[in-house]
């Protein structure tokens, strides 16, 4: 592998309304850092792909953007959301988890059946409404494009379901709670090709109403699916950019030698 | 990792060596519980020789269905826990197989003796030692370690296997005192359970032990020592010498409702009744008298 | 976006929730360590009596083969020598252990690794029985079973070591075995997997990836195994003779702290010497577990992969 | 030698030791139901025991044992679970950690008659329990909760952090996500530690003669007022459970059927055993089901 610059970078600057951003980013696992200076503005009602080779801190990154770091590794520097800074010690980390879903890479679903896997999370903060309860069930069923096939059997452990499926599920239980933002850690990796695709499907229709941070190794997805782009290369945003321009055109040389397949 | 582990038990001897500096005074402390409140409440605690509490439960559970009120619970323990539960005063009656005056630690002056029972002691054999009786000196020789082979004593070449009964327990106490007069048993097995011995020597090819009146069947063979029996009349005259009393210790003059109940362990009712069906001997059938040291004389 | 900033700020009913959980958590741990510091003081304040109270002599103690707290020796000290109890518990424990570990390791690796669900639902009650078993029913199965059956093989009177070992095995091995088989089942299948999918066979498998695995867990199995070797009394005193004699040999009597401490703690007088001397015993045997404690551990770092 | 014969040999030892292994235990419990079985009879297990005539029974013994079970799981399982939770989600691994650890494996190997002593001393005459039912089970929660904790902790351990992940990611807080998602799924080793322990209270006897005691007091099993001293409920009474009376009867007791009424009793407490055992396995896989969905 060539080694390349990192304190170059090339940033776009996004004219639509942002939804999260980070400023200035540092993970450290114990002694190793892991992330450099992430400086990226995510904007809303969008799909955005975070790419790179294994390693390069793409899902560091991610699971930062939610706490889903705290235990684990130090982040220092700020996220910014609804004005607020949620990297913050006293901010109420639940309250940034539900408003901020994720889906990892592998299908987690509880040991329980479907219904219980979407309404788990929202009877655990209170909502006890039967008919608001089902009527979410419904709702982020459809959204996943899930409910069609589970409608008559809901009370089957979800653990019965395929792969593609699970991750489906995972999918609407984290939209049942209605967040503003959707991260996903390479949701697709793990699935074949049709699931692979209906889940790129589900993805396109979702972000009218969701933000979408998606990390893929995948570089076609990424250029299927998503709207902006930024590539990360060792702990460094190397370039962040509209994905046409990244894959077409990109500016630095990393990218364009990691997108020509030369590494990673 | 390994000096993590190393430093934690480190620790955890520090801890314990931290708690050992203040250790001096504590044994007064962790018994002082309560006194005497067993018997406001009219509950009546007594503790101790594990013998001795068949007897005085069943007692117990007569008394009761006289006396509605009181309440009498029995419990094991040993000999030792009894004595030094009822000298701090945490149990109103304490249940001994050997006088106060014999254990160290407990103050006799002020514990109260009450006699309910007399047991005696056989020396029992395995059936295929080929033995029946033997002289009070060859008892002493076996269970001292001079003679070690039954051979020696008129029995089958078959060597002698002493099981001895546990140091400080009321029965070997009471053996020793008849038997070996001082000198220093051999050191052999030890059991503290009558039960236990009795299987052992029923098992044990050329065992020898000791057991109560009422734990000797058909399994064991008792011995007679100088052609005297073991039985309850010879015990009565102190033919046969290997006996002891049971006792109930009260801390100082027995008070209402305890008095009661020792009262009611002396009558006739428990004595010709409870007390023979447990295998033990009347009190009021003794000719003979025993005190602390020792030394009999008619009654 | 002003609601929004404020639900992010303020609490919730999952801070709370937490905070519940933690103080719930803290409190229990916090108890146990309560408990355990309680007992330890108990144990050490009274066992460490003989040595400033009565003033025995510690290295006496530990290697002194005479006991006989009520008798002064010819110096006029009292006779405590705990060595041959020393012995006698070391080697039953380490026996015992030595004896039941393949076997538990055996079944854990059969339920867990060979049998189907089947064999593994006939087994474990079957195990699981055997730990409420009471030690008095070993005790007389021992005497009933093993004594005569030693006796007949080696002679003597079958009492002793090797017959207190057999009992003890009998007894250690569900408990080595269930918790063993928790850490083998522990072990991600696709360890399993992966390892099969290189070539290696079953055994390859079971003794290069499972075992090195589940290692740090297995040794916890057998340190709590030996635990309860250590401390299980009825039973031994039962079938190992009581005999304060240095060991000769597996088949003559002898006598464990344990044995010793059950036996004679009930005709003691609490506060007097022979009282103290057995609550020391109870304390060498706190060290001594503490030590067999550290040893397994030390293996376990020693034999464990790294992570 | 090649892999594949290592791997034969190696299976057929495991065969070996788990032939002999299951001989063992076949020889001990049918020794056991073999002596004891033709003596058990409905009049053996419903009156109450004799001190000195043939004939007694087991009843309030038995009773006992069953109460006394479930006042120290009670006692014990609630502390074992958070400390269980403590040790698997939110202990550092750092020396604190490992200390606690050790304190708890040191912990169970007290002998019996130590913590017996200690019960004594501190629960029925410190703190005025008196010999009782309650003592009895707080002992044994002294020999409880290193299993428990233990197999608690491992079990929690063994759920995927896949799991809690999910948990996280949803905005629950960490209690509820261990609570409600991760402690079902760990349900059925929890299970085995509870049966462990179980069996553990079914079989001490040492630790209970000096606090629960060693008599049973008549008991009116009409009585359901929990604090009437002659309540079969009231946990401040003295209980003899069967394994103590299995010790009393071999070691000290006068009764001519002494040996009959040991084996007797030594099979109803393995049998009593094995309906808890496959009991509570079978409560625990319906709630297992029911919890997780999984048909």
């Amino acid at each position: 592998m060539k080694t390349y610059n990192l304190e170059d970078k090339s940033i776009v600057t996004i004219e639509d309304e942002i939804e999260i951003s980070s400023d200035n980013l540092q993970v450290y696992y114990g002694d190793n850092h892991a992330i450099f200076d992430a400086t990226l503005k995510f904007p809303k009602n969008q799909i955005t792909s975070l790419i790179g080779a294994s390693g390069s801190g793409k899902s560091t990154y991610l699971r930062s953007l939610n706490r889903m770091n705290d235990k684990i590794a130090r982040v220092e520097g700020k996220i910014m959301y609804q004005g607020t800074d949620i990297n913050a010690k006293k901010v109420n980390v639940y309250e940034v988890r539900k408003q901020i879903g994720m889906v990892f890479q592998r299908p987690n679903p509880f040991a329980k059946s479907i219904r219980e896997n979407i309404l788990f999370g929202l009877k655990s903060n209170g909502f006890k409404d039967k008919e608001f309860l089902e009527e979410r069930l419904e709702t982020s069923l459809k959204e996943a494009a899930l409910w069609d096939e589970v409608k008559d059997e809901l009370d089957k452990s979800a653990l019965s379901l395929s792969g593609g499926q699970q991750q489906r599920l995972c999918i609407a239980r984290s939209i049942a709670m209605q967040p503003n933002i959707l991260l996903l850690d390479e949701p697709a990796s793990a699935l074949d090709p049709i699931s692979t695709s209906k889940i790129e499907d589900t993805l396109t229709e979702l972000k009218q109403k969701y933000t979408i941070i998606i990390v893929t190794h995948n570089m076609s997805q990424a250029t299927r699916i998503s709207n902006y782009t930024a590539f990360f290369h060792l702990g460094h945003v190397v370039e962040y950019d509209k994905t046409s321009k990244i894959f077409m055109n990109p500016t630095m040389p990393a990218t364009a030698d990691y997108i020509a397949g030369a590494f990673g | 990792m390994k000096k993590r582990n190393f430093f934690s038990t480190l620790v955890m001897l520090g801890a314990v060596g931290a708690v050992l500096t203040g250790c001096g005074s504590n044994n007064a402390s962790s018994t002082n519980g309560k006194s005497d409140a067993s018997e406001h409440a009219a509950k009546i605690t007594a503790v101790g020789s594990t013998a001795l509490q068949p007897l005085v439960e069943k007692a117990a559970g007569q008394f009761q269905n006289e006396n509605k009120k009181i309440s009498v619970t029995v419990q094991g323990g040993g000999s030792g826990t009894g004595l030094s539960q009822v000298q701090d005063g945490a149990v109103a009656i304490g249940n001994s197989d050997v006088f106060a005056e014999s254990k160290s630690g407990i103050d006799a002056s002020k514990l109260e003796d009450h006699q309910v029972a007399v047991v005696g002691m056989a020396p029992v054999v395995n059936k295929d030692a080929g033995v029946d009786n033997v002289s009070m000196e060859q008892l002493k020789g076996i269970f001292t370690g001079k003679i070690t082979n039954w051979k020696e004593v008129g029995g089958k070449d078959e060597k002698i296997t002493v099981v001895n009964r546990a140091e400080g327990s009321g029965t070997r106490a009471t053996f020793e005192d008849a038997v070996l007069k001082g000198a220093k048993a051999v050191k052999s097995q030890e059991q503290d359970s009558n039960g236990t011995v009795q299987k052992i020597v029923s098992s044990t090819p050329g065992a020898i032990s000791y057991l109560a009146f009422s734990y000797l069947n058909d399994s064991v063979k008792p011995l007679s020592i100088d052609k005297v029996k073991p039985n309850d009349e010879n015990v009565a005259s102190n033919k046969w010498k290997i006996w002891s009393y049971e006792h109930m210790y009260t801390k100082g003059k027995a008070k209402t409702a305890t008095a009661d109940f020792l009262k009611y362990m002396n009558s006739k009712d428990v004595q010709d009744g409870l007390v023979k069906k447990m295998g033990y001997i009347s009190i009021h059938d003794m000719k003979v008298q025993k005190d602390a040291k020792g030394n009999v004389t008619q009654k | 976006m002003k609601e929004i900033q404020n639900k992010l700020l303020q609490n919730s009913k999952a801070t709370r929730e937490d905070r519940f959980g933690k103080v719930i958590c803290y409190i229990c741990i916090g108890f146990i360590i309560a408990l355990v510091a309680c007992i330890l003081y108990f144990i050490t304040s009274r066992g460490l009596a003989t040595f400033t109270k009565d003033h025995v002599n510690l290295w006496g103690f530990l290697t002194g083969v005479n006991w006989n707290p009520g008798a002064v020796d010819a110096h006029g000290n009292p006779e405590i020598g705990a060595l041959p109890m020393i012995v006698t518990s070391f080697s039953v424990t380490i026996l015992a252990a030595l004896v039941a570990t393949p076997f538990a390791l055996g079944m854990a690796i059969f339920m867990s690794e060979i049998a189907g669900k089947k064999g593994t639902k006939f087994l474990q009650p079957v195990i699981e029985l055997l730990v409420g078993i009471p030690s008095v029913v070993y005790g007389f199965i021992g005497l009933s079973v093993v004594v005569p059956l030693i006796r007949k093989t080696f002679g003597g009177t079958g009492f002793g070591i090797l017959a207190g070992t057999i009992v003890l095995f009998v007894m250690i091995l569900p408990t080595i075995t269930s918790l063993s088989v928790d850490s083998l089942k522990a072990v991600p299948i696709s360890y399993r997997q992966a390892s099969l999918a290189l070539g290696a066979n079953r055994w390859q498998t079971i003794y290069k990836v499972i075992l090195r695995t589940a290692a740090p867990g297995i040794l916890t199995a057998i340190i709590f195994g030996m635990a309860r070797a250590f401390g299980e009394a009825l039973a031994v005193q039962m079938v190992i003779g009581n005999a304060l004699l240095m060991p000769k040999g597996l088949v003559s009597p002898a006598s464990t702290l344990t044995s010793k401490l059950t036996t004679d703690v009930g005709n003691t007088v609490m506060g007097t010497l022979p009282n103290n001397a057995l609550w020391s015993l109870a304390l060498i045997l706190l060290f001594m577990s503490l030590f067999f404690n550290l040893i397994v551990r030390f293996i376990g770092k020693k034999g464990s992969i790294k992570k | 030698m090649n892999p594949k014969r290592t791997n034969n040999i190696a299976t057929g030892v495991i065969y070996g030791l788990v032939g002999i292994v299951v001989l063992i235990l076949l020889f001990l419990i049918g020794y056991i139901l073999f002596n004891g079985v033709p003596n058990i009879s409905w009049q053996f297990l419903t009156s109450p025991a004799q001190a000195f005539s043939a004939g007694g029974g087991i009843r309030d013994q038995l009773f006992n044992s069953l109460y006394l079970l479930v006042l120290t799981l009670i006692i014990s399982f609630p502390i074992a679970l958070g400390a269980g939770i403590y040790l698997a989600e939110y202990a550092a691994d750092n020396w604190v950690t490992h200390l606690i650890r050790t304190t708890i494996e040191v912990l169970s190997s007290l002998p019996s008659v130590v913590v017996g002593l200690f019960g004594y001393l501190f629960l029925v005459i410190q703190l005025n329990l008196s010999f009782s039912i309650l003592s009895g089970a707080i002992a044994l929660t002294f020999f409880n909760l290193p299993l428990l904790t233990r197999s608690i902790e491992e079990s929690l351990n063994s759920v995927s952090d896949l799991q809690k992940q999910a948990g996280m990611s949803l905005g629950l807080s960490d209690w509820r996500t261990i609570t409600r998602i991760i402690l079902p799924v760990a349900l059925p080793g929890i299970l085995t530690g509870v049966i462990l322990s179980a069996g553990r209270v079914f079989g001490e006897a040492a630790a209970l003669i000096y606090t629960a005691g060693q008599s049973a007091p008549s008991v009116d099993y009409g009585n359901w007022n929990i604090f009437d001293p002659a309540s079969f409920l009231n946990p401040m009474r003295p209980a003899e459970t069967l394994a103590v009376h299995i010790w009393k009867v071999n070691t000290e007791s006068v009764t001519p059927d002494a040996h009959l009424i040991s084996s007797a009793s030594s099979a109803v407490l393995i049998i009593v055993i094995l309906v808890f055992n496959l009991g509570a396995r079978f409560i625990g896989n319906w709630l297992y089901k029911k919890m997780t969905a999984t048909r």
